[in-house]
This record gives structure tokens, C-alpha cells and sequence, in this order.
């Protein structure tokens, strides 16, 4: 779930953390009263991408006659996917120098990474490509968090790999990054975020620090904890996903992990990995799969029901793969989700299940029982799946 | 002895008394692993599927003396009961608990570490020993049997496919271990692929990776060291849609690692095999098995 | 620095730990208005002392005219010493059993620790001396702080300790105290209070828990990052220091370490382990200290003149005895300020100096150069100090 | 070789920079400590009183391979400086500072005991080995001599008060540790008297204590397990007024320990002799070490 660009940013500035002056505008008229108080302003679009100037989806405003034809041009124009729903009316801030602070998950350290580099902005994914000893890094401890002194070490090393810029000595960039890192660490911590990003981080030219752009993603696992959040990113329309594709938007509505790949064959299976590994046997016998769907572990009748609706959403669809090996998910357990789906649904279109594992017996009987054959084996039921989607023929 | 459980692996299940904890631990029984208690807050005192269920892990190692703990308690709660498995003195803790918050994985995580305790999963299958009787998780009974053959996977359902084919011609395994699929793991390949290097009861490995992170190629890393067992590589999710990005942090944490080709070269220049498919998987293992077997085909 | 009960269970409240419901009042006006929202009420003064109920402090009142007469009643009156400035009026709480659950320093652990006992109330105290296993005991991680599990296993052993009434379980008392622990360990933490604690912990018949009284003390050495509490601490014209000895809140004012003892050698050093001792030798020659105050490490002229002013506000003082080791604190800075205080009070009572240590040389030449004969010895000044204040002749 | 600081004692003083330690800076180079290095954030490169300045004790420490840190920086900042002494791989960190807030030492004080780094401080004088010319901290420079006696205390200013009787008695010190006046210090009485167990060049024990907590009291526990020394113990603050209680849990966690005659009793009882005065100590000193002389007065 990842948060807009305003909303992280009232969380930084919650944390203490300095961010410009800045207010929402859905309308035209709103961004020229913006910008009736705030003088100068960047229009920003409000989607979750990043290179949004790039892609013309920020525009600077002089007067609130600019910033009203800005928000004109900006609201409702498509980037990347996403309509901008709104835009974050912001002074313009005089910029020294740009540096990058980011906190992430680092998985081979197993914990989090905070990084910092003087040579911030637009190209810092080029730099971690080029030149990755540009980038200062910290893992701090899990509990205890960043503490002071590291964070000391970590900017003295990135003023040692990129020179500070004159407006700020690197004793008043660690002076103000110790407080900033611990404030980003802790909102990290509290949000669950597995991304909170500041780039770039500004320098003014009187040496202060704001942030220029934040992004903060937050730990799927963690929204039972984040009730907060994820109402958050649902306001404006749901803002934040608007832009996904539309089935995909159905799916995390529905509580189902759904990747829309546009072939033709559905594809449900339990365990990333398995998918994974399906979606390979369905390419390797000649066909494409429409869709990514893992009910994952444990999935019972009801969510094997939901998952069969959403994949015969997808009008490309021309028959499914059910692929289930069952460990904490059991075999009984699927074959009446599929049985009811069939059965409420009125399929008509070719279904292949596979089916092993834990209660294989019972739920092959069950399946059995209902007219409907498992195959022997995976590649079997791959190379069944890809025959009846290619001439039509329905299973049943 | 095996390389993480067997005969005097004594177990207890915390989250025994619910749906899925009851499940696996009649399978457990059922396969002969030795269960000794469970832990439920608030029913310390009971008896669930014959064992003693205590209130606290400390209270069931005490009275116990159970040196191995599987987890089956909901997310939210998760870490928390690794931790106390870990404070109250067991050597393994196996997490199946599915959709742990990563910032809950890495302080248990460290946490463990820091006592010398071996963690496996979170959001994993666990573990089984075949020749042992022992099993820790949720790997369906009916599929392993013993042999020579060492099993590390991070998927839960690819483990069973492997584990399913390799049976089918055949070989059995020495131990089973799915690491789990989140992208902060316990154990990791390397360690597992270590374990199984000093095992006398494993000839062969089976290495099932997935596209994302670094992990195969750490292993690949220790692998190219001179490993003294063939080692079977597979990685899965090689037509899958590139992951969302995460910020540019993703980007420059990963580098240009986590790709099915970054994994399979490393894999392949330490000196594994890399199989494409899971029959392949059971091809290559049995030509390394039987070498003469294969060569005289 | 102590809160008062009303102050820390604001804390405790915004916390989210459930307190009753209740308002401050200043008149018996007050007390009134409060009843008349609240229904039946305790009236409770607002001194920073416990047992406030055997002394009077505390009453109940059915009705309005009751709260207004009770307020009426406590206002104004002495408890220990304390002057009563306020009242705190309650919501009376229906009461099935009342717990201790505490938050201090456990010196010998080299850290926190967390205490719960079922056997809470006025008697904890001897519970503590007589049956110290019915109170059980958690030292949590500094870094991380109580684990859930640690504070379940804390709660199961309290009641293995006491049996819980009927109104709760175990399991449902411990599914209430670990958020209550966990609130009440951060908010020491992030208040640096060196003691925290709920007694009673009220257990309600319905089986809930709510904070019957709260005392929060607040470490000294972290006032500077505790400004709000410190602020906080004085307003109600500074109602938790305002019945302590006059010299001493004089003393606290003007940020010295001195405690009224009541003898006639006023007695200043540096350490606190040397005034100590320097009471002890004064008592060894037969004297009787008049205060203790310790001017600490490192002090400058200025504060030693200070220190001089603060004795001599003391009428009972007849004579001073300053000793000083210098180690941080340096013996010619300790001269300047001995010189300085003499000449702008006209000190016209006995002094005897003894120093010694850093600057030790310097520091002699400057008093005899301004007429000051430092003593040889601590017990030879002690013992010089005494006669000079025995029969009142000056030293000058 | 000492107990704690000597000839290969490579000093790095935090703080060297400000006003209280430039002038203790000075005193220690004067005393013959090797000082060989200052950190003080910002003024990295610098040099001050003839010794390079680092920003980070990281730096300080790998270009002068320093291997005990004196810590004179004020209380907000003085933990984090302990830490990232710690951090930076010293073996002894003395902190000097008097003021640190009591949760930011015993934080500072568990980070170091997980990494087996020694504390001694806060709000302490330091220590001094006078044969060895070695003091960090801020005892006098002209009090000390080279001699058989142990000292520890927890006063700064007593400490010196006896460093200065000995010596007028004509007995020198091993070392004088000042373990810090605060609540929570790094290195308890125990542990110091432990090291001047295994101290060759200690022949009798100092322990100058304190009303309050009980550390004495545990000292006492190791004494009378067969203290191969003699041990000289003064307990001050008789006299004084009984400190302000902390609420009930003040009582509760104290028991019965902390009182001047709770530590008399349990010194005598482990057989140390208890002064009364410093006069007497140096007495009791002087017939340890010459007991003929006494025997035969």
C-alpha cells in the first residue's frame, strides 16, 4: 500500500520532520486559493510513481492564475495508468543541493537500511548502478533503532564519498540528519513501513533541510495494524490504486493476491511458488496465462469460491487451472469451493484441477463425485489446460 | 541424527488448541513426531489431543522439557510467541504462521539470533525427517519417505511437488526443509545447504529458489567453495511478472541480483545444476545418484 | 520531580490506559460543578504523598453539596507538610479487587522493572517486606521493553502468587495487562520517570481495569529534555513542591543540591559521598549539621557563591564548613567564589575552608591572600568548625 | 600490567575539545597517560593539544588503534558517546560525565555488557595506576603514588580523600577505581574487587561505600567467599538523612538492603573490617600491610 505524496509528507511533518508549505487541490479553483496564500508554487500530481516531472505531472506556478491553468492541465490527465486525482500545491523551495534518505528493508542484512547520499535527486537510481560508494548505509539494530552516533558515522561517510555542497558543513548536516533519521526510523517503525523515502532531500541555501518528495509504502502484512492507513490511502477516491489495472483493483478489494497478465489460460494455485512454477508449466506447453492468483496457504471452501469468480472476470479467460497441493491447505477444502463455484457460477468453461497433498483422497472423491476429473500431475494438467484453451472445448 | 529433527526432537505447538494447530499436530502425532505439549494463554491445565497445554512456553519447557517449538499462532501474535519459544530455552523454532509484518520478523529474527536459537519460516512449510519419524510443519505425512536426497526450498507447495517426485521414482530424503517464502527468512539456503554438507544421512541437495533477493546466490557463493555433494538447483517464477518496485530503494538495495538469470548463473558457475522443470529436477538427481545407471543409458 | 495523582493519570489516559473519569478542582464551587457531571464522586486532595486517605485527604460524596463541602474541607489543609492547592474529583469506581502494578529502577538489576501483585492496595508496602514472592517481578529488555510474552508470563505468575478474584481470569487479565504494561513502560520511558506506578489497579466486577490511583516521578538528570513535565509540574503554583521546607524549594529554585537538616554548621562540598562524610565528621566532633549541598563536579566561583548565599539564608546557621576535594572542581575557582560571596554578603559568621586536590596551590594563595586560613585536615576543620559555632566567636 | 589501565593504555578522550576536557586532557598527558587521540563531531582534522581530533570514535580508533575512551561530554549527548565508544571496538569506556539520565545509562550500560565492553561511570572520577603512570579521568594528579593499596569507591571526592590519607601514611595505591556515585554504574564494587583478586600488585583492598542500593552488599557476597586479600571497607552517609523514598515500589525493590548498617553487617560478616573514619582506614591499611609492626605495638 503505498501512501501519496501529501499524505506522506503530513506524516513526516507529524514527525517533526521539515517539509514545505503545501494544500490539496482537486479543482482548479482550489490550487489558484492555494496558491493566493502560498505565493510561487510546484503543482504536483498526486500519483504513485515516481518521475512524475518527467512525465509532465508537475508544473511550476508563479501567480494563482499559473496555478490554476497548472491544476487544469494536471487534474484528470493519465500517468503511467493512474488519473491524478489531485494535486499537492507546494512552495517552491530555493534548493542548494538535493541529497537522498531512504529507509528500506534490506534482505540480506535481514533488517532495515537507512541510506544516505549528497548525490540525491532524479538520478540516484543511476548512482546506486554506477556508483553504489556513493551511498552511505546504516542497519540499525532492530530494537534499539539508529542511534545518534551512527547516524554521525553515516553522514561524515557520505560527505567523504560526495563532497557537501558550500551551504551546509557536514557538523550541521549530522547536527539536523541525527533528529531526521530517528523521526524516519521511528515513523518507519510505527507505520510498518517497508519504504519511507525522502528524495530529494533539500538542501536551502541558509543550509536547512526540508524534504522535497516523500514516498512511504507500508507492509501489507501490517494493514490489520494500520487501520488508519489504509483508510488514509482509500480517501480520494481511493487515490493511491486508481490507476492499477481495474481486475487488480477487484482483486485487493477482494482480498486476493491477483496478477492480470492478459493470456488466456486463469491460473489458481496455493503458494507463491507453485503459481510461480504453474505459470512456467502453462508457457512451456504453448500457452499463456491470463492471471497470477495465489489462495495461498490454508485457503478454505469459500476463498477457493472468490478466487474462481474473480479469475472468470477477466473476459479473456478461456478456461482455468486449479493446481493445489495441499499442506496447511486442504484437499476436501478446495474440491467444495470448486463444487459450489461451478455450481453457483453455471461454468461453462474448461477446468482443470490438479490436486494433491493433504486430504488428496477425500477431495478427488469429492471432486469425482461432482462429475469434475483431476489430472495426474501437473505438467498433465498444464498440457490438458493449454488443448482446451487453444480449440475452445469446454470439459464439462 | 539428522540435521534438525529427529527422534530426540521433543516438540511443543504454540496455537495448538486452534483449527489449524489442531490439524497439524494430529498429523504430527500421526507421523511420530514427538509431541509434548501445547501453549494457550489461558488454558494452561488442559489436555488437547493428549498432551498438556500450558499457559506459557516457559511453563511447558519447564515441565516438558521440550527442546523444539512449532508456531501455528495467528499473525498478530507471531513474532511474539518465537520470542518466547526462544526466551524459554528451545534450540529450533518453526513458524508457519503466514502474513507476519516484516518489521515483526526482524526483530524476532534478531532476537533469536542473539540467543543462538535457529528459526525456520515465518510463512513456511517446516521441516520432516523422514528416516526419523520427525516432522515440524505442515508437509502432508503421505509424501516423504527416507533416502538420500536433501531437500531446501523457500515455496511450501513446491517442496511437496519435489518431494512428490522424487518419491515417484524412488528416492527418499534425508530431510525436507521449506525455509519459507518471505522475504525475511529464518534459516537461510546457505545455512541449510551448510547443515547438509555435515550430514552423513544426505548424498545430494535440492536447491528450490524463486525469483527476488540474494539467498541463492549466498548459497551459490558458498556453494562454488568447494562443496562436497552435487547440488540440484531450481528456480520457479522464471515467466513471472517482475515484481512491483519498491521506490528506487528497492532498486538500489538489490542491485542486480534476484532475477531468475542472476540466480542461475550463480548457481550454475559454483558448480550446481540448474533442472527447468521439477521432472528434470528428478532426472538429475537420479543421474547423481546413479551415475552409472545414467552414463549407461 | 513529582506529578501529582491528577497530572499522571492524564499521562496515564492519554496513554491508553482507562482512568475514571474526573475533573480538577480549585473551590468548593468547583468540586460542586464537577458532581453535578459526574454523579457520586471521591474528593481527593492533589499532594504528591501517599496514605492520603488515613490522613484525611480523601472523601466521598454522594451529592453535590456533599463534593462542595468535602472540597471545602480538604482544600487548604496540611498533609505532611503539603499544603492542599487542588482536588481531584472522581467518578467512584466499582471495586472487585485491587492490584499494584509498578514501573522503577531496580538498582541491583541495572534496570527497569515491572512488579504486579494481586495483593495490591494501602498494603503493599508490607506485602513487600512480609510475602515479597506475592509481588512478581519482569526486568525487561532497555532496548526493546516488555515482550507480551513476558508480560503474560509475568501475569500468570502473579496469579499463581495470589489467586485472582472471581471477577477475571487469568487469561482475560493478562489480555488486558499487556497493553497496560506496555503503555505504562513506554510512557516511562519517553517521560524518563524513575517510578511509574498504578496502585490500586482496580479490577471492576465487570472485569475491567482501571487505574485507582497513578504516581509518575520524573528523573532529575532528564529535565532538560522534559520541559513540558517540568512546566507542568509547577503550574498549580507549583503544587507538588509547595509543602516541602521553604529553604529547600528556595534552594531547588535556584538549582542547588540541599537538604535542611536542622543543625547550626551550615555544610557545603563537592560529591556526594564527601558532604556525606563531612556530616559525618561535623557529628563526630560533636556539631550539628544544618543543611547538606553538594555543589557537584566541576563547579565555578559563581555557583560556590550561590551555595554560601543559599546556607546563610538559613537563620539557625552559625558558622560554615566548606570542604572541597578538587578533582573536576578546581580549587582556585572555589576560592574566587569564596572571596566573592564573602565580600558582597559581608559575611560576619565563622568559615572554615578546607581544600584540597586540583588547583589546590592556587586556589590556598587566593584565600590567604584575601585573609581566609584554609584548615589542614577535614577533621581538624570539622573540629574547628564546631568550636567556632559552640561559643559564637568568629573566625575573622 | 594493572587491572585496568597501564603502559598500553591508547586513550581517545570524547569531548577533548570543550572546556572541562582540554583541562583534564592536560592533566592526564601530564600524569604520563598515552593520549592519542580527541573526537569531537565537526572538527575532524583538526589538531588539539598536540593530539589529532576525529569526528567519529570509528575514525579515531582506526588511525590510532586507541583502546580505552574517557567520555567528558554533557549528559544529553554523553550515553550515545559511551555507545559509540563501545561500537567502535574499545575495551574500556570511562565516563566522566556526572548528570546522564538514569534510562540512558542503563541503556548505554547493556549495549556495552552485550559486546563485553567495560564501563566505569558515569558521574565517576575514573581510575588511576600510578606505578604505571596510566589515569583516566580526573583524579588529581599530585595525590597518588605507586604502592600495594586497591582502592574503589563510589565518591569521587572520597576517593581522593583517601588516596591523600595513604599517602601521607607513606602507602601508595595499585589503582584507585572511582566507580561512580549514580544509581546504575558500569562496574559494580564486586567486579572491581574481583579484579584486584587477580591483581599482582594489590596486597590489600580498599571499598569505600555509600548508603543506598546494594552493591555493597554484593561485593560483601564475593568477600566472603574466600577473598584472598585483605579488605578495608568505610560506608559513608551515616549521618545523613534518609534519601527521599520512591513511592511504595522504592520499598518494595529495596528490602531491607541499602541501609548504612545492612552494609556494615554484611562487610564484617564477610570479613572485611569496617572504618569509621578515614583516619581509621589508613590505620586499618597500615596494620594489614605491616602486621608485625601492630602485632608488636
Amino acid at each position: 500500500m503505498k501512501l501519496l505524496e501529501y499524505q506522506a509528507k503530513a506524516q513526516l511533518q507529524a514527525s517533526g520532520i521539515p517539509v514545505p508549505d503545501g494544500r490539496v487541490a482537486r479543482s482548479a479553483a482550489e490550487a489558484r486559493a492555494a496558491a493566493e496564500t502560498l505565493g510561487p508554487v510546484a503543482v504536483k500530481a498526486q500519483v504513485p510513481i515516481g518521475g512524475r516531472g518527467k512525465a509532465g505531472g508537475i508544473k511550476l506556478a508563479r501567480t494563482p492564475d499559473e496555478a490554476a491553468a497548472a491544476a487544469e492541465a494536471i487534474l484528470g490527465m493519465e500517468l503511467r495508468g493512474y488519473r491524478v486525482p489531485a494535486v499537492w500545491c507546494e512552495q517552491l523551495l530555493p534548493i542548494a543541493a538535493e541529497l537522498y534518505c531512504g529507509i528500506t528493508v534490506d534482505r540480506d542484512r535481514r533488517g532495515l537500511v537507512v541510506m544516505l547520499s549528497l548525490a540525491g535527486g532524479m538520478e540516484i537510481e543511476e548512482v546506486a548502478a554506477q556508483a553504489p560508494e556513493r551511498i552511505a548505509k546504516l542497519w540499525p539494530d532492530p530494537f534499539a533503532g539508529p542511534q545518534p552516533y551512527e547516524i554521525r558515522q553515516l553522514v561524515f561517510a557520505a560527505c567523504r564519498a560526495v563532497p557537501p555542497p558550500a551551504a551546509i558543513t557536514p557538523a550541521r548536516l549530522a547536527a539536523q540528519m541525527v533528529p531526521l533519521v530517528r523521526a524516519l526510523h521511528r515513523l518507519a517503525d510505527r507505520l510498518d513501513a517497508s519504504l519511507c523515502e525522502i528524495n530529494p532531500l533539500v538542501v536551502t541555501p541558509d543550509g536547512r533541510l526540508v524534504a522535497g518528495d516523500a514516498k512511504l509504502e507500508v507492509d501489507p502484512n501490517a494493514e490489520f495494524r494500520q487501520q488508519d492507513l489504509v483508510a488514509l490511502a482509500a480517501e480520494d477516491g481511493g487515490a493511491a490504486t486508481s490507476g492499477d489495472d481495474p481486475l487488480e483493483v477487484v482483486a485487493r478489494e477482494r482480498g486476493l493476491t491477483y496478477v492480470h497478465l492478459g493470456g488466456e489460460v486463469g491460473v489458481i494455485g496455493n503458494g507463491a511458488g507453485l503459481v510461480m512454477n504453474t505459470l512456467d508449466l502453462v508457457q512451456r506447453s504453448g500457452g499463456a496465462a491470463a492471471n497470477f492468483l495465489d489462495i495461498g496457504g490454508g485457503a478454505k471452501a469459500e476463498v477457493v469460491t472468490r478466487a474462481l469468480e474473480m479469475v472468470l472476470l477477466d473476459p479473456n479467460v478461456r478456461g482455468i487451472f486449479l493446481n493445489i497441493f495441499g499442506g496447511i491447505t486442504r484437499g476436501d477444502e478446495v474440491a467444495r469451493g470448486v463444487i459450489e463455484a461451478r455450481d453457483a457460477l453455471g461454468l461453462d468453461k474448461p477446468l482443470v484441477v490438479r490436486m494433491t497433498g493433504t486430504r488428496e483422497v477425500e477431495g478427488r472423491r469429492l471432486l469425482e463425485a461432482a462429475g469434475i476429473a483431476p489430472a495426474a500431475s501437473a505438467p498433465e494438467a498444464a498440457r490438458l489446460i493449454v488443448e482446451l484453451t487453444r480449440d475452445g472445448r469446454s470439459r464439462r | 541424527m539428522s540435521i534438525l529433527v529427529d527422534r530426540d526432537t521433543r516438540l511443543l505447538v504454540q496455537g495448538m488448541t486452534g483449527g489449524e494447530g489442531t490439524f497439524h499436530t494430529e498429523q504430527m502425532i500421526a507421523y511420530g513426531t514427538t509431541v509434548v505439549a501445547g501453549v494457550s494463554p489461558g488454558k494452561g491445565g488442559t489436555t488437547h489431543l493428549g498432551r498438556p497445554v500450558f499457559d506459557t512456553v516457559q511453563d511447558a519447557v519447564a515441565a516438558t522439557g521440550a527442546n523444539t517449538a512449532a508456531v501455528f499462532v495467528p499473525p498478530p501474535a507471531a513474532a511474539d510467541a518465537i520470542m518466547e519459544a526462544a526466551a524459554a530455552g528451545v534450540g529450533l523454532v518453526v513458524a508457519i504462521t503466514e502474513g507476519v509484518p516484516i518489521l515483526d520478523t526482524i526483530r524476532a529474527r534478531a532476537f533469536l539470533e542473539r540467543r543462538g536459537v535457529r528459526l525456520i519460516g515465518p510463512n513456511c512449510p517446516g521441516l520432516v525427517s523422514p528416516r526419523h519419524q520427525a516432522k515440524v510443519g505442515i508437509i502432508p505425512n503421505h509424501i516423504s519417505s527416507p533416502g538420500p536426497v536433501g531437500i531446501v526450498s523457500r515455496s511450501g507447495t513446491l517442496t511437496y511437488e519435489i518431494i512428490q517426485g522424487l518419491g515417484r521414482a524412488g528416492l527418499g530424503q534425508s530431510s525436507s526443509v521449506g525455509i519459507g517464502g518471505d522475504p525475511v527468512p529464518g534459516l537461510s539456503f546457505a545455512e541449510v545447504v551448510s547443515l547438509f554438507a555435515a550430514d552423513p544421512e544426505t548424498e545430494c541437495v535440492v536447491l528450490a529458489g524463486e525469483i527476488g533477493g540474494s539467498d541463492e546466490e549466498r548459497a551459490a557463493e558458498l556453494i562454488g567453495q568447494g562443496y562436497p555433494k552435487p547440488v540440484v538447483a531450481f528456480i520457479s517464477g522464471r515467466t513471472a511478472p517482475p515484481g512491483k518496485r519498491m521506490g528506487h530503494a528497492g532498486a538500489i538495495i538489490s542491485g542486480t541480483t534476484g532475477t531468475p538469470a542472476s540466480k542461475v548463473s550463480a548457481l550454475t558457475a559454483a558448480g550446481a545444476v540448474v533442472a527447468d522443470t521439477i521432472e528434470e529436477i528428478v532426472e538429475l538427481v537420479s543421474a547423481r545418484l546413479r551415475p552409472r545407471a545414467v552414463s549407461g543409458a
